[in-house]
């Protein structure tokens, strides 16, 4: 039986050969090459199912294979994967929403002439997020971590032609790319302070885990602050969530899978991975916690007073994201697992939701959408079941993730609590905001809206039956879920005080959003007429990109500009000076050269008697 | 010694004259006199040299007539060149000689 | 003092070089003289050709002859004419093939090429060039100051007729004067010096006076460094060492071409033929280690100075002429850095770097005068954009241009490459690195210098249309000497063989 | 049998040959001309691949060696004691792990760079005569064993590279191919007074005979590699009379020796400051020739300075490295900070070669494997990277007349195979895994951070800088509204996409599966590690 875990390596390989096969045939695939995307995560899907199987029956051992990539002297680099609960479970929420997009997408973009592009790149960007999954060890999920990136940047500007999707694509690049730096050097500091400079993960747990002090603290921490560095960049955490939101300019099927599965659970997977090394430093697990709190509330408030209808979603994956984030930091792997697990599916199912809205009406802005409820029922329905689930109302997925990670929170600091209450309190509210902006009310703008068809809505009804039963595999009645994921890690039991305490601000927002933007006995304005500042400061998402620009981009403009001038002027003006004092010795002697012998005699005398005191001259220096 | 010391500081400032007639005289004829001016030192360095020298020998005295032989072929052949160029110029003088130059 | 020993009949062997070329000259003054004048000259020209072939001639026989008598007893070697004041020794020999051949191929270069608008009387234009080579070979050979400076006036005062060869243009009578005032005024500083030398040393053969300035030195130390001074000045005036090289460009510019081109490697030549053989014979045995070392200083430099003159000068010229000769400049600060490196064990080549180079700058020097000379006559322009669009006029001789430049500018694989290698070997040898490094900057900067010349010939195009004539005579000699510098760059081995086979520090400087 | 045929020797000819065919075929025939230059730089190309193929690591030493004297001159005969001295210049070839793939990217990229001639409109036959003068050249330079053989091919790489700039590149040629010259030349100036002074010095071999000394100065490597690394071995040999008159490398000339070195090196790199030729070589050149010249060309520069600096003078390499590391560095960030300015593409990718250069610094500075082999890997990758850059740059240029970035834009629409080239180029050149780019700068990275981290840590920066100046600049080549003048321009032909494709398939090549290239370089460079650490008295 074990033997099927040797051909682990085969799930990532199927969509990087539909990426081979569909680049090759370039545009000439057309809509029958998008099936042979669709078929190859079907095939990854598959696997990833029948590994998981054998791994749900317990017998299986982990495995892990490796090949020498370089060989340099004493180093040897080597490239790997690994087969354990962990990655399996990865990979079949990756390849399951995969697959899910990948069906959906038939549907979203039919009327694209790049379909295939499209395809293609959906394909190696799985293939990317499924080759880091099952990486064993840093330099593998380090390869495989930049890939995604690059697939992130190339769907992300898939509509080239728009100003915004080719900022946006940059800017998803750039961003994530300073946290890829942090990665990098920890590499780097990995690869010259372990023994044998070895980058697995094995060792790495074996090294940090046994905390045998081989490694000092102070580099520890850095190592681990480096790694997180990293996972800030990719899983949008502040202050480098800006590129998240902005990449909503690719299409909606992307913004699912960069948001439920892929790019973004990269991040804290990264951290899961390489969990010893932040257990095994107390500030590096503060600096977790705090930057996860942190953006969890952060990015709940601009969610509020958003109006595009991804962008609100966007932040509320920067948000939950935090909480993953948070869940780490307390020290809860499991809790951080178990959150990214359950919010794969309803994000995902958001997205798609949200995608079919846009398909329908063509527009992204709430403000114009309403009472497509009437006319998009599944849509409707499915949305409403992914924005509970968010919402962390029992008995949706979202409620038991989103408890377990607030009971570890309780446990290691009150204050973390407080905040992730909050943050729940605003997610419910902005959740009831999008909901019954879109869904209720009377249509605002577009009105020939339609049910999108069955190749969209199939993908949301499994999302959303996955939605409603994920939760269920970690309750704090069972924790099978942790048990089976990190055998022998504690976990904090979910107290009453949680539950209650998370149901009610659930509702609490979700009652809010019904009174002011459904029941309407709440006037819109009634924190925008008050505090101004606030609300323009909120839907400015806190000024951070003009920040940045202040901060760095225009100094480096500016810098460039500056070395600019100083190339031109001072490292090439002293190659032209050199060069001009050649030429100043030669117009020196066409100065000379005057035609008048009388000159060149008395020249040549003066040379004389200059060379004769020279030489005299030297004996008394 | 005294008496070579004499003819040695004569020729120097024959020589000198000549060098400085060589590059201040505007007329080419003076210049090409005061060429022969600076041979007519070094003659008279040879055969004081000749005389009154370390080791006294003829062989002074006979460099100093090789030198006269050759300097006034060398007169001639200037002379028959200036001849030349005042032909083409109707100007001897030196100043006005820098066609050729830059 | 020995007996006056006179001329032998044995002796006139040795001196068979010599006096063929006189007997050509005479000969050819006279038939030029009884000639109608209708006749074309041409054939004066193939004649003094002859004339310079059949003396380089007895030259290598000597050479060959000394060689073999020299394997048994290495002071046959060399000969001793007329109480030592006349020297036939490898050192002479090598370099007297040097200024014939280079003398012939100027006359070769010239045949057909010259226009009688330029040269009106042709004939005396080539019979000249013997005694102008004879007084070169005189200097390269005589052993005593006297014998010396008849030769050195021989071809002072035959160039200066020959620089003034164009009668009727006043640019080539100013070129002459100024020659003439300059070469005289050198001479009289060169012959003051000598007459402070002779006042030392009580002598004037060369031989003598280095063993009677190693014990004067104690007491003449101020009247030592007066006569190597002003030996050095009128050295630097002969051979254009910068500061006293302005009156190269200007004399240059105003002769005609083949005559430039004599002046720039023959007379060069021999001028350091001259300096070598005294310099090595009395600067050498000076035995105060702080005046020997003043008297290189000085000329070293010299040459520093004559290279960075000479070459940020050209950068500035337009006039190829012009240009060629403040290259020459710079190439005589080159030439001359041989002598001012000190013998030691390790390094005792000097002679070989000198004549080695000297003979790849004689080549490339004059393929490139005979290019300029093909060129000028098809547009009458001595500018550098007279040589616009070569290429396409003629672009095998643009090609062989290409060649010479590139040995001007010392780039591989061609004789002036090698030729500045093996010098710069000798100063790395010798640790005298700052003229090294002087020696490297001035030939990177001397690219641009000759880059210039390809700019023109490939880069732009000219006015001119329709094809370049080029005269059979001068097409040899630029191809001659095209495949002579080609073939110094990739094979000096015989040259250089040959060269170190023949020469001897000990036999040829130094014995008696 | 193999081993009789002179592979080397025909590598090193056949483009020679090709000149010789090239001039005899008629000018007029672009064609035929171009077909037959293309021939001739197959036939190098097929015989680098199956020398590559053959080469056995384990074989020891040079695997494949050519060694014939050229020069033995005589050196005057007035020794001391009566002795002998001569002076050897050889025609001596060679490959090893270093040199074999450079080789091998000269041969690829001169054969691409021949294909993408086609953009040349005039003179082809002087155009090609040039180019396979300068193929030999680059040819010379890896396989040269003798130092002054190996300063003559440096030196014949610089004529042709002044015509090919001067009469076929853009408006400025004229003065850049002037300045590529003289500064060129001065680089190569120091380069010949640093081999001299090792020949002078270090490089001869001494027999005692019974009238003395026989001292043979050589050029040759290894003779000099056997004395710098037994100093006292040749010194004893030509006894302590010898080291007196200056026949010993003292350590102030060694490190005189290696400044030169890096000097001429750094000019052919290029290391700030000394960049600003390679500028206008970059935007004046046409396309084609900028291929060659920043994709093997600037290589001669890496490759000197491991071949002489790393392999000669480890121990001042050694006691340089650090600020050679900070030369890196200053070189990564400024080119790439001034990368993300520039407003012509040709600048842009300039720059960007100064970055990656400085790449390749910080890995010999690191003096391990893992930092050597990375500089060579990133040397041959940058090579295949930039020549694909500026065969794409061709193929834009003939099409739209500009490279200016604010002119440029959409072209993703009109000519989507040339912008998907041209992103997987920039994709490669940013750093990106599975493209090669990636291996050679963390190898790099990796090696010199053992030593080196601060520093290191400082440049890993370059990495996002490249980014910013990649995307910048491709995506406002590609991505954006389609200009209107660009709405008719065809896609590449078949002809342009040949090379590209090959290009690109050896860049992921090299991405997927570096092992092809280190397993030959580590064999390269395992002896020098061994000797660093002997004579660094490790």
């Amino acid at each position: 039986m074990s033997s099927l875990a040797e051909y682990a390596w085969l799930v990532p390989v199927f969509p990087a050969a539909a990426f081979a096969v569909l680049t090759a045939m370039g545009r000439g695939a057309g809509r029958g090459g998008a099936w042979i995307g669709t078929l190859a995560s079907l095939a990854s899907l598959v696997l990833s199912l029948m590994l998981a199987g054998q791994r749900l029956s317990g017998t299986a051992v982990e495995y892990s294979n490796h090949f020498d990539w370089i060989r340099a002297g004493g180093f040897t680099l080597s490239l790997g994967y690994e087969v354990t609960n962990l990655t399996v479970l990865m990979l079949v929420v990756v390849s399951l929403v995969s697959f899910l997009v990948n069906l959906y997408s038939h549907g979203y973009m039919k009327d694209d002439e790049r379909i295939s592009t499209f395809f293609a790149y959906v394909a190696l960007f799985s293939s990317s997020m499924l080759g880091l999954v099952l990486s064993y060890n840093l330099l593998t999920m380090y390869i495989f971590w930049e890939l995604v990136g690059v697939c992130s940047f190339l769907l992300v500007g898939f509509y080239f032609r728009k100003p915004e999707a080719k900022a946006a694509a940059k800017k998803a690049f750039i961003v994530t790319r300073i946290g890829d730096i942090g990665l990098l050097i920890a590499i780097l500091l990995l690869f010259w302070y372990m023994p044998n400079h070895s980058l697995d993960f094995t060792e790495i747990h074996n090294v940090f885990g046994t905390q045998t002090g081989v490694i000092s603290m102070g580099i520890t921490t850095l190592i681990a602050l480096l790694i997180f560095l990293g996972a800030v960049g990719k899983s949008g955490q502040f202050p480098l969530h800006v590129w998240l939101p902005d990449a909503m300019e690719g299409p909606t099927p992307i913004s699912a899978l960069i948001h439920a599965a892929t790019m973004v659970a990269a991040g804290v997977f990264l951290v899961t991975r390489t969990f010893d090394i932040f257990e095994a430093s107390q500030a590096a697990m503060t600096t977790v916690a705090v930057i996860g709190a942190f953006t969890a509330i952060f990015a709940a408030t601009i969610g509020l007073a958003q109006n595009d209808i991804k962008r609100i979603l966007a932040y509320s994956t920067v948000s939950q994201l935090g909480y993953m984030m948070l869940a780490l930091g307390v020290g809860s792997e499991t809790g951080a697992m178990f959150h990214l697990f359950t919010h794969a599916f309803f994000k995902a199912l958001l997205f798609l939701g949200a995608g079919s809205v846009i398909h329908a009406v063509h527009t992204q802005d709430i403000r114009e959408m309403g009472g497509l409820g009437r006319k998009m029922k599944i849509t409707a329905g499915t949305f409403g079941i992914g924005a509970l689930a968010l919402s962390g109302i029992p008995p949706f997925a979202g409620f038991w993730s989103k408890d377990a990670v607030l009971a570890a929170a309780l446990e290691a600091n009150p204050i973390y609590f407080i905040v992730g209450v909050i943050a729940a309190f605003f997610t419910a509210l902005y959740m009831a905001r999008l909901f019954f902006l879109v869904f209720a009310g009377s249509p605002r703008g577009a009105s020939h809206a339609h049910e999108s068809p069955a190749v969209m809505t199939v993908p949301l009804l499994v999302l959303a039956v996955l939605a409603v039963i994920a939760g269920f595999v970690q309750t704090p009645f069972s924790e099978w879920f942790g048990e089976w994921l990190f055998p022998g890690a504690e976990e904090e039991h979910a107290s009453v005080l949680v539950i209650v305490v998370s149901i009610v601000a659930g509702l609490l927002g979700i009652y809010l959003g019904w009174l002011i933007y459904a029941k309407g006995s709440v006037r819109r304005d009634v924190v925008s007429s008050r505090m101004p500042g606030l609300v323009r400061l909120l839907e400015r998402k806190y000024y951070v990109d003009e920040l940045y620009d202040l901060v760095f981009v225009r100094p480096l403009g500016g810098l460039g500009k500056l070395l600019n001038v100083i190339d031109d002027y001072v490292v090439d003006g002293a190659v032209r000076v050199v060069g001009q004092s050649a030429s100043a010795i030669g117009r020196l002697n066409t100065r000379l050269q005057s035609g008048q012998l009388q000159t060149y005699a008395l020249t040549a005398l003066i040379g004389l008697v200059i060379l004769a005191l020279a030489i005299a001259g030297r004996r008394f220096w | 010694m005294n008496m070579l010391a004499s003819y040695l500081t004569l020729a120097a400032v024959l020589f000198c004259i000549g060098l400085y007639g060589v590059i201040t005289k505007r007329n080419a004829i003076i210049v090409l006199l005061s060429v022969e001016l600076m041979l007519n030192a070094v003659n008279l360095n040879l055969i004081a040299f000749a005389k009154y020298g370390v080791q006294p020998s003829i062989t002074g005295q006979i460099f100093s007539l090789f030198t006269m032989t050759v300097a006034a072929a060398e007169a001639a052949v200037g002379v028959a060149i200036l001849v030349a160029v005042y032909r083409s110029r109707a100007s001897v003088n030196v100043d006005e000689f820098d066609e050729l130059r830059r | 003092m020995e007996a006056v020993q006179t001329l032998t009949w044995s002796d006139a062997w040795y001196l068979s070089p010599e006096i063929t070329l006189s007997l050509f000259a005479v000969a050819l003054a006279c038939l030029d003289l009884f000639l109608p004048k209708r006749w074309n000259r041409n054939f004066i020209g193939w004649l003094t050709v002859l004339g310079l072939a059949v003396a380089a001639a007895f030259v290598v026989w000597l050479l060959i002859d000394m060689k073999n008598a020299g394997t048994e007893d290495p002071t046959a070697g060399f000969h001793n004419l007329l109480g030592g004041s006349y020297r036939i020794d490898d050192f002479g020999g090598l370099l007297k093939l040097v200024f014939l051949g280079a003398s012939g191929f100027i006359v070769l270069a010239s045949l057909g090429s010259v226009r009688s608008k330029d040269v009106p009387i042709k004939g005396e234009f080539y019979y000249l060039m013997l005694p102008a080579a004879l007084g070169a070979m005189v200097m390269s050979s005589s052993g005593d100051l006297i014998t010396l400076y008849v030769g050195l006036e021989l071809l002072s005062i035959t160039t200066y007729v020959l620089v003034g060869a164009r009668k009727n243009s006043g640019i080539s009578g100013e070129a002459a004067f100024k020659y003439l005032v300059t070469g005289g005024a050198a001479s009289a500083f060169i012959l003051y010096g000598m007459s402070f030398l002779y006042g030392i040393t009580g002598t004037t053969n060369i031989f003598m006076i280095g063993n009677a300035l190693g014990d004067a030195v104690e007491s003449y130390r101020a009247l030592i460094y007066v006569a190597f001074f002003l030996m050095t000045a009128g050295f630097a005036m002969k051979l254009a060492l910068a500061p006293f090289h302005a009156w190269a460009a200007d004399v240059y510019q105003g002769a005609p071409t083949p005559v430039t081109s004599f002046l720039a490697v023959v007379s060069k030549g021999a001028a350091f033929a001259m300096l070598y053989r005294i310099f090595m014979n009395s600067a050498y045995f000076v035995q105060d280690p702080a005046v020997q070392k003043d008297l290189y200083l000085g000329l070293s430099v010299l040459s520093a100075a004559a290279m960075i003159v000479g070459t940020a000068g050209a950068l500035r010229q337009r006039n190829v002429k012009r240009l060629l000769a403040l290259s020459g400049v710079a190439n005589a600060g080159i030439l001359i850095i041989p002598l001012t490196l000190h013998l030691t064990p390790v390094h005792t080549s000097l002679f070989s770097e000198f004549v080695y180079y000297l003979i790849a700058y004689a080549f490339m020097n004059i393929g490139a005068f005979a290019v300029l000379t093909v060129v000028a006559r098809g547009s009458g322009d001595e500018t550098l954009s007279g040589f616009a669009g070569l290429y396409h006029r003629a672009p095998w001789t643009a090609a062989g241009m290409t060649v010479l430049l590139c040995s001007l500018a010392g780039l591989p694989v061609t004789g002036g490459f090698l030729g500045k290698l093996f010098i710069l070997f000798g100063t790395v040898q010798t640790h005298i690195y700052w003229l090294a490094a002087i020696l490297l900057a001035t030939t990177v900067v001397s690219y641009a210098v000759y880059f210039s010349f390809i700019r023109q010939m490939y880069m732009r195009s000219g006015t001119l249309e329709g094809g370049l004539r080029i005269p059979f005579p001068a097409g040899l000699s630029i191809w001659i000497c095209v495949a002579a510098t080609l073939a110094l760059g990739f094979l000096p081995k015989p040259v250089l063989g040959w060269i170190d086979g023949l020469f001897s520090i000990q036999y040829d400087f130094w014995a008696q | 049998m193999i081993e009789d045929i002179p592979v080397l020797s025909l590598i090193l000819l056949s483009p020679l040959v090709g000149l010789l065919i090239v001039l005899l075929l008629p000018g007029q025939r672009s064609n035929w001309l171009r077909t037959a230059a293309v021939v001739f730089t197959l036939i190098p190309l097929a015989l680098s691949l199956w020398l590559f193929a053959s080469f056995q690591p384990g074989a020891g030493g040079a695997a494949y060696a050519e060694h014939y004297t050229w020069l033995s001159i005589p050196l005057n005969k007035e020794m001391v004691n009566g002795g002998s001295m001569n002076l050897n210049f050889d025609y001596s070839l060679s490959v090893d792990g270093i040199s074999l793939p450079l080789l091998l990217l000269t041969a690829i990229v001169s054969t691409m760079a021949a294909l993408a001639s086609v953009h040349i409109r005039k003179r082809w036959k002087l155009f090609y005569v040039l180019f396979l003068l300068l193929e030999t050249g680059m040819y010379g330079v890896f396989l040269a064993r003798d130092l002054i053989e190996f300063f003559i091919f440096f030196e014949l790489t610089l004529i042709p590279m002044f015509f090919l700039i001067g009469i076929w590149g853009y408006y400025g040629r004229e003065k850049a191919a002037t300045r590529f010259l003289v500064y060129n030349g001065l680089g190569s100036a120091a380069m010949l007074l640093a081999f001299l002074i090792l020949i002078a010095t270090a490089g001869f071999t001494a027999v005692q005979q019974d009238t003395g000394f026989q001292i043979d100065f050589s050029g040759s490597y290894d003779v000099l590699l056997k004395n710098l690394a037994d100093p006292a071995s040749y010194a004893n040999n030509a006894s302590a009379e010898m080291a007196d008159l200056g026949l010993y490398l003292s350590d102030s000339l060694k490190w005189t020796a290696f400044v030169l070195l890096l000097v001429a090196f750094g000019v052919k790199i290029p290391i700030f400051p000394f960049h600003t030729w390679m500028l206008r070589v970059h935007t004046e050149a046409p396309p084609s020739i900028v291929m060659i010249h920043s994709g093997v060309l600037l290589k001669m520069g890496v490759y000197g300075l491991i071949r002489f600096g790393a392999f000669l003078l480890p121990a001042q390499l050694e006691s340089w490295s650090t600020a050679i590391a900070i030369l890196g560095v200053i070189n990564i960030l400024y080119g790439a900070v001034l990368a993300c300015v520039q407003k012509e593409f040709k600048l842009v990718l300039a720059y960007s070669s100064i970055s990656h250069m400085g790449i390749v610094l910080l890995g010999i500075a690191s003096l391990n494997e893992a930092g050597l082999e990375g500089a060579l890997y990133q040397s041959v990758s940058h090579g295949l990277i930039s020549a694909l850059l500026f065969l794409i740059v061709g193929s834009l240029y003939e099409r739209t007349n500009t490279t200016q970035l604010d002119e440029l834009g959409g072209l993703a629409k009109s000519v989507p195979f040339l912008s998907g080239i041209l992103l997987t180029a920039g994709l490669a050149s940013l750093g990106l895994p599975g493209l090669s780019g990636f291996v050679g700068e963390f190898l790099s990275f990796l090696g010199l951070f053992g030593s080196m981290k601060w520093i290191t840590a400082i440049g890993v920066f370059g990495i996002l800088f490249a980014a910013v100046y990649v995307l910048r600049s491709v995506l406002n080549i590609t991505y954006g509204p389609l200009k209107e003048p660009f709405a008719g321009i065809k896609d590449a032909r078949f002809i342009e996409a040949v090379p590209m494709v090959a290009l690109t398939a050896l860049i992921v090549l090299l991405g997927v599966y570096p092992s092809v290239l280190t397993d030959v370089m580590q064999h390269g460079f395992g002896g020098l590690l061994e000797q660093i650490s002997q004579r660094t008295g490790g």
